[in-house]
């Protein structure tokens, strides 16, 4: 069988899942972000091959603005794990519950 | 090339730059002038926007159909600018509580996050989409937890970042497989498409991914459970341009969305939207019931306000998106209105508790009226904002069940209609705490700028306008909802 | 500008006035309050006077557009169904101003709100358009949730607040979608009244609409008019409610469902008020016997009159239920009365409340000693609530017994039986608990009213009773033909051919109804 | 008719003087009273005024539209004929001698000036039930003697007892109004109309109109009679209504209030047909019975009096249930006499007996009181139907009518209750005004003020010569087409040309006496409860009527008003409002906890959410 | 580029070198999220570098060249060295096992579960592509259509990134007033 779109989406719609799993089950706060920029990725991956498949290239632009978005995203993002850190010795999600009800 | 349409939006990034480098000009004890600069410059751009002969009044498309300039975005437009007005007059008021290297930053942050507002406004591409909500997002990450210095400002930033980062995944997500299967990420050219695949479930997939970044924005059920959290944590011009711009731009790429890329798909989804608006009411109002921190109570009326406007989304009808921006507008107002009382009493007593507010009508008698309003109109009480709005959107939801027969739309008009009996009970909650709690000993009066006194009264006169004369804004938005449909 | 419009203006106005006065100017504020009430009053009076009976059409009307969009203008005038009840509003408003004397805390927020609520009632009774008539019926609303919960009474007050505001706004929203509905289904694009019964008959609304909104009408108005069994709100309310907020809200914003029936479901509605109308005579039944049963237990003054109102609102629903021209203007005619009746006995019990700093019944006692003229008036007002001739009450009373006999008759006898006999046995248990008996000691130093201010409104709404109580042809005279354009949009006949008796004229077709009244009554004596 | 303007005037002449004594006179007692009185005998001059214009053989009605709503035609109509005039008298004549006697009477009583606002709201109403000449006029009148009645009992309402009898007044009646106005609703149904003259045409022009439900209707419009009247059930209200001052007594409870019922039954006897007529009848004669038991064994002297006027009445309603309204008018009215008297007789013994009213606390008044001796003696002889006084010519011709309409039962029952009736009267009398004083009050007792002794005189002569005065001519008149007018002589002798019944009279009177005087000549203690046991004790507890109601009607509505608040209190309130109200807080509180402020908990519910928006579009 | 592309046009090894890296894509990927040896963040960061640079490769079966290289430059060169340089700052330790809510775990992955299941049903609605993939990596084409067409969105990422700028600079700032 010739690897066609179905496989891509099919390993795009895996790595989703995984990065999704990784947000849900992991309490660090920067796996957390990694398994997020996974579910990013998939999605490039997703559009790449559509981009491919379809003959058109506006997916891969898309993928060019989600790169640079999600890098932008990562620097705020961390900079702000950054301050959280210094404030409370902690980057666990459960450590952050100040606010709750 | 129209390029002349983005003026608006050049003007207020143009703007945002400024403000920051005025920052290195002006001498530290003069910055919240810098506040007051953008507010009048906003404020002429406002006056242009309106004229009609400005940027937003040129109807038409540009950069390739991506972006559009309607009623419908004069529309919110308009909208976003009066909310960041305002948000700058708070925030003016707010700026002791910020670093105080930063403030001239904060306001040119909110600039930035408003030209996302506005580019989501004209917004006609899953790509210009994308880039607004995320311009704005980012933005919010950094105005949520603007007061490093507290806690649950970082906390609420952290709060607000994972989850906009998992929302903004799926819809990404979602926008790929949209794309992927139709071929198109402009949103015109999409609807002319998407009938070929309104059966297709990998793009029924895509489009609800979309939504649930959308969700989130807006913090509909079953995406509202940051809210509450965020809202406390924020700077309070912060939650109060989070509950106004954020959610409105969430609504008006909703409404593109929904009856502009794919009104096929959403004609079959009345049930979906009829389930959710019905349960982000309940949900909103239920839990604020037992709710004592004012900021927090704000957030998940915002959840059930969200759920109001809902209603119009639901009706899948003209009138219903109508009522819809009607609603906002009168939201605006009277959201800011309270957020307002917030920041200058919790500025005076350093504490975000109901109780707080005793004694409130002892130390600023306009203070306490203008809460007292807010919550009133919040309420859906004649004659403000609130009630009309309230009874656009349930004519609405009415006219929606009697015109398709579906008896969910009745379902979701006593619904609307036991979430605003709930709410009664909370918000006059704020204000039995206002005027019959006990006082305490010390009733220091609030002294208010006059900058704040005349924002406030701006809010109060907005709730009262729109509430009293409903025609001028009703036109308004009866075009945008044209505009929608066209 | 309509003289209707300075009615409810004035108080609006003064409320905005009193805004910008000073919270220690006690008397000045007092005396706007007072001034804008009497103003009104005495417009009302002047217009009452003014209305000729059976014109053709609404008087003192003004329309100005509003939303055009929506077809929703502000649109005022009188015909025979309001014009007494906007006499009784501003009367009573003018005397729950009078009354105010009680209340001594945050007095500029209570004198604003009372004036807010008194414009609203004023407005929605001489409404017409169904926009408006809502709006301003939620706008005197409101106050009334924040004075009870403000100034009420007693240990119950927070429950009570809560229960009403409940209550009333599940009511005024369930309305509020019935009314919504009604725009929509009646196709017309308009909210104004007269226009929709125009457009009405001649595209009357299928009998499946009116089915649909005929009961969201029915209960969501009958929620606000305590309609038995969702009245349970209403002695509680009252019970803690400051007594110029209970004169207001049991005298006059009460009467709003039920002017709502009348004026909006019963000519739009006919068919369906025909097939829902023994759903409501039955529930009468509960308004007048089982809360009259209830009333005879309570042990405090105000749960007992607030009961006693609650049990007065079943004849006016029985009134409205027979659906002909003698019943409907019986019910207005009880409407009107029952304001004034009601407003006065919640002004007594707040004077002996305020002289005694309690109503339970057990405690007092032998009061007419000490306090004359208020045992006086409150005796003359108990009486009047048991139906006594004499009084504005009987003549609607009767009308309603004498309309409802037609067509419902076994609901009349127990109407009659719970006006006389239970109404007899919970008024005079009260009069001899409270005001008979010897006097405990401690009661020893209370004081009458004595002068002629405080006397005022007492006076006056017990002179209001006796003036239509001896003349009600001032009001019949004017209700009638309005009534009767009423109960003939209301008595259209059925497709299906199920006709509901109704007869506009009992001399005329005594004879034709002989062998059917002779079976009713059968039936009835069986019973 | 002439002079038209008169009937007005004597109706609307009370109310007037209600209104001026409770708006300006309240503070002066003269003023007020003379007001008051000055209306009473106004209306009584103005009576005779008219009768001398029109003559007492005259029919005629004046009215005015009160309301009219459709079919609802209600006029304020006055009604005059000779009914409706002898009447007039009575209630103006009689009711004015109280007025003038209440001068004295009340005079020590700081409300003296309220007591006669009641007294003519009274008349007012009392005028109102005589010159309806319609239903609905009728009931409000009704209604409006009810309430002037309640006034009046309740008037020293400082003493609970009078408050409770005022509210058991209020109350019975209100239970003889309920059938009363279901009565007329009912009629007006069928015949659709309320006026008397029209119903009266309708009726005789087609009898069957009634159809079946007459029976019912004429029943339901005798419950009114039944409440007022105090006719068995209803009959408890009236010893109790004692309480009141005892001008009240005469006036209201003796010689006009209570005959309201019969003069109702009277003036709409059209309407009955012979069933119901015969049930009223059974009543009238069974409450004539039952009453006089009662008052054998009661100790007040006042109740005794209004056992026997319950009696009396009886009698009267048995005579309209005959057929016989002319001898019950007579009766009715002979009885306002002689009753009036009695009871204001009474009311002068008992402030010279410092308001003392036991009877076994007096004795030997008649040297101390010579007037009110004399003149109760007079109120007793009519009483009991000693010729030539007047009951004798009334009660013969109750007698009398009972054989002509052969019911010969009830003219047992109304011979007995003549026996009983001289029986417990002379009980009464002897032991009032013979034997030993038997309190220190019996010894300082006094002759009361000459204001209050001419009424009784006055009071004394009609109830001498009422029997032959003309009152039969005229009620003959109203109520058969060929009455011939009898002359004062013919009158007198009218019992002579039947002289079974008035054998049968005389002779319980002798028995009745010779009972009376063997036991109480000068019997300082009640010796009949050693000899007739338990059954004394019944009569003296009134055959428990009181007991039995209160376990039963009363007792009922306080059982179903217990329900119904219980309902109120636990189910609608509490069960429904409670769960409603708790189950809102509830789920807030429950929903609440999805806010855990764990960032991680977020993230799940926000898959959850995605997948619960996924499985409810997709998922199919 | 000559190389790569000589590489992979063989069919059969293009199908080969698919598995390959989206076996490798697929494992690092579990390694990141779920490593049964070590909890630490770096090594997890480790992974995620791996994970996308064997991503790039599938980018490179795709033909899209300029992305695989922006993939690499940004994502494994810029943004994973931010996350190491982060981790190394804040010193973090391992993961601490604290015990696992069991509520947790099922509804992750049985929501995770759910949403897979609903993706891989929906991939059978999509319809193969009409003609065979014919797109090659056209940097210039993809160049020109981000200057043309997509310059209203690429101005505004800009701004984006001024924004992030502004922002991080904000909340690193070690100065708190």
């Amino acid at each position: 069988m010739n690897v066609g779109l179905h496989h891509y989406l099919f390993v795009s719609f895996m790595l989703f899942s995984l990065g999704l799993l990784g947000v849900i089950l992991r309490r660090n706060l920067l796996v957390i972000y990694m398994s997020l920029e996974l579910m990013l990725n998939s999605a490039n991956l997703a559009l790449v091959s559509f981009s491919r498949f379809n003959n058109k290239l506006d997916g891969q632009v898309l993928v060019f603005f989600i790169i640079t978005v999600a890098a932008a995203e990562v620097a705020v993002g961390l900079a702000l794990i950054v301050a959280l850190y210094r404030k409370r010795q902690s980057a666990h999600v459960e450590d952050l519950t100040s606010m709750k009800l | 090339m129209n390029s002349s349409l983005i003026m608006l939006e050049i003007s207020v990034i143009g703007l945002g730059l400024v403000l920051m480098l005025a920052d290195l000009f002006v001498p530290a004890e003069r910055r919240r002038f810098i506040g007051y600069a953008a507010i009048v410059a906003l404020g002429v751009l406002l006056v242009t926007s309106l004229s009609g002969n400005g940027s937003c009044g040129q109807f038409d498309t540009a950069f390739g159909g991506m972006f559009v300039n309607d009623a419908l975005s004069l529309f919110f437009k308009q909208l976003f600018i009066v909310a960041a007005i305002l948000v700058l007059f708070m925030a003016a008021e707010f700026s002791d509580k910020l670093a105080e290297g930063s403030v001239a930053e904060y306001y040119s942050l909110i600039l930035f996050a408003l030209a996302g507002m506005l580019f989501a406004a004209s917004s006609n591409d899953f790509t210009m989409l994308f880039v607004s909500i995320e311009l704005i997002t980012i933005t919010f990450y950094v105005l949520v937890s603007f007061q490093r210095g507290k806690i649950q400002s970082l906390e609420a930033g952290v709060k607000y970042l994972i989850l906009g980062a998992l929302s903004s995944a799926f819809m990404v997500f979602g926008i790929a497989l949209i794309w992927g299967t139709t071929g198109e990420l402009n949103f015109t050219r999409l609807a002319a498409v998407a009938p070929q695949f309104a059966d297709s479930q990998i793009f029924l997939l895509g489009v609800l991914l979309v939504l649930v970044g959308l969700g989130f924005k807006i913090a509909a059920f079953p995406f509202q459970i940051w809210a509450p959290d965020v809202y406390q944590g924020a700077p309070t011009p912060t939650t109060a341009f989070l509950a106004i711009g954020s959610k409105a731009a969430g609504f008006v790429l909703l409404l593109r969305v929904l009856f502009t890329a794919v009104p096929g798909v959403t004609a079959h989804w009345a049930n979906l939207l009829i389930v959710i608006s019905a349960i982000t009411i309940l949900y909103g109002n239920l839990c604020a019931i037992p709710q004592r921190n004012l900021k927090r109570l704000l957030g998940y009326s915002s959840i059930a306000h969200a759920g109001y406007l809902l209603l119009g989304v639901a009706a899948l009808s003209a009138s219903g998106q109508s009522a819809l921006m009607y609603y906002l507008a009168g939201y605006v107002f009277t959201v800011m209105a309270a957020f307002f009382v917030i920041t200058l009493v919790m500025r005076h007593l350093a504490t975000e508790d109901i109780s707080g507010l005793a004694g409130l009508n002892q130390r600023s008698p306009l203070l306490a009226a203008t809460l007292t309003l807010a919550m009133v109109s919040l309420a859906g009480i004649p004659p403000l904002a609130g009630f009309f709005g309230k009874f656009l959107l349930l004519k609405a939801v009415i006219e929606a069940a009697q015109t398709s027969h579906n008896h969910g739309y009745y379902c979701l008009a006593f619904t609307a209609l036991a979430g605003v009996i709930i709410s009664l009970y909370y918000y006059f909650g704020v204000i039995r705490a206002i005027y019959w709690s006990k006082s305490p000993e010390d009733v220091s009066p609030i002294v208010l700028s006059s900058p704040a006194k005349f924002s406030i009264g701006a809010c109060l006169a907005g709730m009262l306008w729109i509430g009293v004369f409903p025609n001028t804004v009703l036109n308004l938005t009866n075009l945008a909802a044209a505009a929608l449909g066209k | 500008m309509s003289i209707l419009t300075y009615i409810a203006g004035w108080p609006l106005l003064a409320a905005l006035l009193l805004v910008l006065v000073p919270r220690n100017y006690r008397v000045i504020i007092r005396a706007i309050a007072v001034l804008a009430t009497l103003i009104s009053a005495v417009l009302a009076v002047k217009m009452f006077a003014q209305f000729v009976p059976g014109a053709n059409g609404f008087q003192f009307e003004q329309q100005i557009p509003w939303v055009e969009s929506l077809g929703i203008s502000y649109h005022v005038g009188v015909d025979g169904l309001n014009v007494g009840l906007i006499l009784m509003g501003a009367i009573v408003a003018f005397a729950a101003a009078l009354c105010s004397w009680e209340i001594q805390t945050r007095e500029k927020e209570f004198y604003i709100l009372l004036l807010v609520m008194t414009g609203g009632i004023l407005g929605a009774f001489a409404s017409l358009d169904v926009f408006f008539f809502y709006f301003l019926h939620e706008l005197a609303l409101v106050p009334t949730f924040i004075m009870i919960g403000v100034w009420g009474r007693g240990e119950k007050k927070n429950y009570a607040t809560f229960q009403i505001t409940l209550y009333l706004s599940i009511g005024a929203l369930i309305a509020l979608i019935g009314l919504i509905a009604l725009y929509l289904k009646s196709g017309a694009n308009t909210f104004d009244i007269p226009k929709i019964i125009e457009h009405a008959k001649a595209n009357p609304l299928s009998v499946n609409a009116q089915n649909f909104i005929f009961p969201l009408l029915l209960f969501g108005f009958g929620i606000l008019v305590s309609l038995w069994p969702f009245h349970s709100w209403a002695p509680l309310g009252y019970g803690v409610a400051p007594s110029p907020t209970a004169m207001l809200h049991a005298g006059v914003l009460k009467k709003f469902g039920l002017y709502g029936l009348i004026r909006i479901a019963l000519p739009l509605l006919p068919q369906a008020a025909q097939s829902w109308a023994h759903v409501i005579a039955w529930l009468c039944v509960g308004n007048i016997l089982y809360v009259g049963w209830v009333a005879m237990r309570q042990k405090d003054l105000n749960l007992l009159i607030g009961n006693s109102s609650v049990a007065h609102m079943g004849f006016i629903f029985l009134g409205i239920a027979s659906l002909n021209l003698i019943g409907v203007t019986g019910a207005i005619l009880i409407m009107v009365a029952h304001g004034f009746l009601a407003a006065l006995t919640f002004a007594l019990s707040g004077y002996i409340y305020k002289q005694t700093g309690t109503l339970q019944i057990s405690e007092l006692g032998g009061l007419c000693r000490k306090l004359p003229f208020i045992g006086t008036a409150l005796l003359m007002a108990a009486m009047a609530g048991c139906g006594l001739p004499g009084f504005a009450n009987f003549f609607g009373e009767a009308t309603v017994f004498f309309g409802a006999w037609t067509t419902f008759p076994a609901v009349t006898v127990i109407a009659l039986w719970g006006a006389l006999v239970i109404g007899g046995i919970y008024m005079t248990r009260a009069i001899r608990n409270i005001l008979h008996g010897p006097l405990p000691e401690k009661w020893a130093s209370l004081a009458d009213a004595t002068n002629a201010w405080r006397k005022l409104p007492y006076a006056l709404l017990l002179a209001s009773l006796l003036l239509f109580g001896f003349v009600p042809k001032l009001l019949t005279e004017k209700i009638n033909p309005d009534a009767r354009k009423i109960v003939a949009l209301a008595t259209v006949e059925n497709k299906t051919g199920v006709v509901i008796a109704t007869r506009s004229s009992g001399r005329e077709s005594a004879p034709n109804l002989l062998a059917e009244n002779q079976r009713r009554l059968a039936s009835v004596a069986t019973k | 008719m002439k002079y038209e303007i008169l009937p007005w005037l004597i109706l609307f002449l009370p109310l007037l003087s209600v209104a001026v004594i409770t708006l300006f006179t309240l503070r002066s007692k003269t003023v007020s009273s003379l007001i008051s009185i000055g209306a009473v005998v106004a209306g009584f001059v103005m009576t005779l005024l008219f009768i001398n214009a029109n003559g007492f053989q005259f029919s005629g009605e004046t009215s005015t539209n009160w309301l009219s709503i459709g079919g609802l035609q209600i006029d304020f109509g006055l009604k005059l004929d000779a009914l409706s005039l002898m009447m007039l008298l009575v209630v103006t004549g009689v009711g004015g001698l109280i007025h003038i006697y209440s001068f004295g009477y009340m005079h020590e009583d700081r409300s003296m000036a309220r007591f006669f606002a009641f007294m003519s709201l009274f008349t007012f109403s009392m005028l109102g039930i005589v010159l309806a000449n319609n239903f609905l006029m009728m009931f409000i009148f009704w209604e409006l003697v009810g309430v002037s009645s309640y006034l009046l009992i309740g008037f020293w309402f400082e003493k609970p007892s009078a408050g409770d009898a005022a509210k058991k007044a209020f109350i019975t009646n209100r239970l003889g109004d309920f059938g009363f106005l279901f009565g007329i609703l009912m009629v007006w149904g069928l015949l659709g109309s309320l006026s008397f003259s029209t119903l009266q045409s309708t009726l005789a022009a087609n009898p069957a109109l009634l159809g079946a439900s007459a029976t019912l209707a004429g029943l339901l419009i005798f419950c009114g009679a039944m409440g007022k009247s105090a006719q068995f059930p209803l009959h408890v209200w009236l010893p109790d209504a004692m309480e009141g001052p005892t001008p009240v007594s005469a006036l209201i409870h003796a010689a006009t209030m209570v005959a309201a019922g019969v003069y109702m039954l009277c003036r709409t006897l059209f309407l009955f047909n012979a069933e119901s007529l015969h049930v009223i009848s059974y009543i009238g004669g069974f409450t004539a019975l039952l009453a006089a038991l009662m008052a054998i064994q009661q100790n007040d002297i006042k109740r005794i009096i209004a056992y026997s006027t319950l009696s009396q009445l009886g009698y009267m309603v048995m005579t309209v249930g005959l057929n016989g309204p002319t001898p019950a008018m007579f009766h009715l009215t002979t009885h306002a006499f002689f009753k009036a008297l009695l009871f204001l007789a009474a009311g002068s013994v008992i402030i010279g007996m410092h308001h003392k009213q036991d009877i076994w606390h007096m004795g030997n008044l008649r040297k101390k009181m010579p007037v009110t001796f004399l003149t109760f003696t007079i109120g007793t002889l009519a009483l009991c139907g000693v010729p030539p006084f007047s009951g004798f010519y009334s009660k013969d011709a109750i007698l009398a009518q009972t054989l002509a309409q052969k019911s010969y039962l009830l003219f047992c029952v109304g011979v007995f209750v003549a026996a009983l009736t001289t029986f417990y009267t002379f009980r009464l009398f002897f032991v009032v005004f013979f034997g030993k004083e038997k309190s220190d009050h019996a010894k300082h007792a006094h002759e009361s003020p000459l204001v209050m002794t001419l009424p009784l005189i006055a009071l004394a002569v009609f109830s001498f010569a009422g029997g032959f005065i003309g009152i039969t001519n005229n009620y003959g008149s109203q109520f058969t087409m060929d009455h011939e007018t009898l002359s004062m002589a013919q009158q007198a002798m009218e019992p002579f040309k039947n002289l079974f019944p008035m054998l049968c009279g005389l002779g319980a009177v002798a028995v009745g006496f010779a009972l009376a005087f063997s036991l109480y000549k000068n019997a300082a203690t009640d010796p009949l409860p050693a000899k007739l046991g338990g059954l004394a004790t019944a009569m003296k507890n009134k055959f428990y009527f009181d007991e039995f109601y209160e376990a039963t009607f009363i007792r009922a509505h306080d059982f179903l008003a217990a329900v119904a608040e219980w309902i109120d209190r636990w189910i609608l309130e509490g069960a429904i409002i409670g769960a409603i109200r708790g189950g809102t807080d509830l789920s807030g509180r429950a929903l609440r906890l999805a806010q855990t402020g764990n960032l991680q908990t977020y993230a799940i519910l926000f898959v959850l959410g995605v997948v619960l928006l996924l499985y409810f579009v997709l998922g199919k | 580029m000559e190389q790569i592309n000589n590489l992979v046009s063989g069919g059969a090894a293009e199908d080969v070198l698919f598995y390959v890296f989206a076996a490798l894509t697929l494992l690092c990927a579990i390694l990141v999220v779920a490593n049964p040896f070590s909890r630490s963040p770096v090594t997890s960061a480790m992974f995620l570098v791996l994970t996308i640079i064997s991503m790039s490769g599938l980018f490179l079966l795709l033909q899209a060249f300029f992305l695989a290289a922006v993939q690499i430059l940004v994502y494994a060169g810029a943004v994973m060295v931010l996350f190491l340089f982060v981790i190394m700052l804040l010193d973090l330790k391992e993961e601490q096992r604290r015990k696992i809510k069991l509520f947790g775990l099922i509804a992750g992955l049985v929501s995770v579960g759910i949403v897979v299941s609903i993706f891989v049903k929906s991939l059978a609605s999509i319809k193969p592509a009409a003609a065979g993939p014919t797109l090659e990596g056209e940097t210039y084409a993809l160049g020109k259509l981000l200057y043309t067409q997509y310059t209203l969105p690429f101005e505004i990422v800009s701004v984006l990134l001024l924004v992030a700028m502004v922002g991080v600079i904000l909340l690193s700032k070690k100065k708190l007033e």
